[in-house]
């Protein structure tokens, strides 16, 4: 499964992008998120305020209850700044 | 039709491709997002997620055509760094009627600002910082939920 | 700023020379009329009354600047004969604030339909008639009146 | 004062502007109209139908019981269609 941070999630995360292997257990965003917190303290940081997180799965805006699956690009951003 | 792009552009020459010999247009709306300086502001770097932009900003446009009858749109927005004053988004809409263009849009830049995976980062005379979402932004976008 | 003239006019030109300079402008909206052929349209001839319409324009434009918070807005208005697809009329208005863009510029349109005294002669293929005024025209312009 | 007139009103009238002297009873626009109305056929005709006329009295629109005066323009033309 890849990971990807942008704006200062990447900063708190300290990287752009990974891959990662959750146990088969992990079918949500929510799940993942869960498990990614868990991993270390850094991940732990990224995902201390779940309410200023937002996610994408493949690309489109996603939910904590989005299903999540080995092959998936699952994006992590604060609330979106364009236009 | 959608861009991303580093690149300023042009409005006029925009306009005119996307109108070109189609005299079945009455009306043509744009609009024109710019760095906004409130006092210090150095420069603005413009990140998004390639590949996702793309992937909103053609449903954003699609979603516009599905509601009002457009004879053609653009939807270019720009990435990196940006000084006071310059361009970083551009919408135009064309249809027959000039409401729709105009509420069209008007409706592309609410949906952008709320869709669109950009994130803006300011630096000023004390550093740089990410901006914040506004609410506003979110209240903008609600007006076009579909009801019924 | 209003300007009447026969010549053609560059949005990109137009919107480059009013924002110029100003980093407090952070959305420029902008609206061009073309002539539209519903079938047959060889060309469409504006006649206007010079002096009046310079009036006119100037007035809708300070009601404009008086209704919303613009850093700036230009509204050309051309005249004599114009072929399908050619630009009409064009309304730029420029703001901090994105919203106050788009209605300023949706105003400045809905008024120079009932507003402004132009009148348009169409030539087709079965000769000339005169364009007669459009009861939704009346209505746009309801839209702004303003209450209590 | 000054009479102007335009688009299909002027190719009814036959003419885009005369200076005319009513009588100094013709004090609004609605008497201006009574007065030229009964001038000749040609002007009978242009404002056979009053509801399609509309007026400017130095180059602002006004109404039937606008005041008008020796010195003024007084413009008649039908509803405007530019934009």
């Amino acid at each position: 499964m890849k990971i990807l941070y942008f704006a200062w999630l990447r900063d708190k995360a300290g990287m752009s992008e990974c891959e990662v292997s959750p146990p088969p257990g992990t079918a949500t965003v929510g799940a993942l998120i869960d498990w990614l917190a868990a991993q270390d303290e850094c991940h732990a940081e990224v995902f201390a305020d779940r309410s200023v997180v937002r996610f994408a799965v493949n690309q489109d805006f996603a939910e904590a209850d989005t299903p999540v699956g080995p092959g998936d690009e699952v994006a992590f951003f604060p609330p979106v700044t364009g236009g | 039709m959608i861009r991303v792009q580093r690149e300023v552009f042009d409005v006029g020459r925009e306009i005119a491709a996307l109108t070109a010999g189609n005299t079945r247009i009455g009306g043509v709306a744009s609009f024109v997002g710019l760095v906004r300086d409130l006092g210090g502001l150095r420069s603005m770097t413009l990140e998004h997620y390639p590949g996702m932009t793309e992937r909103q900003l053609e449903k954003i446009d699609a979603e516009a055509h599905r509601r009002w009858p457009l004879e053609a749109s653009l939807i270019v927005h720009r990435y990196g760094r940006l000084e006071p004053g310059e361009p970083i988004v551009l919408t135009i809409t064309a249809s027959a009627h000039r409401q729709a263009a105009f509420d069209s849009c008007n409706f592309l830049m609410d949906w952008l600002k709320t869709e669109a995976p950009f994130w803006k980062r300011e630096e000023g005379a004390d550093g740089e910082r990410w901006v914040a979402a506004r609410e506003d932004d979110d209240e903008a976008r609600e007006r076009w939920r579909e009801t019924g």
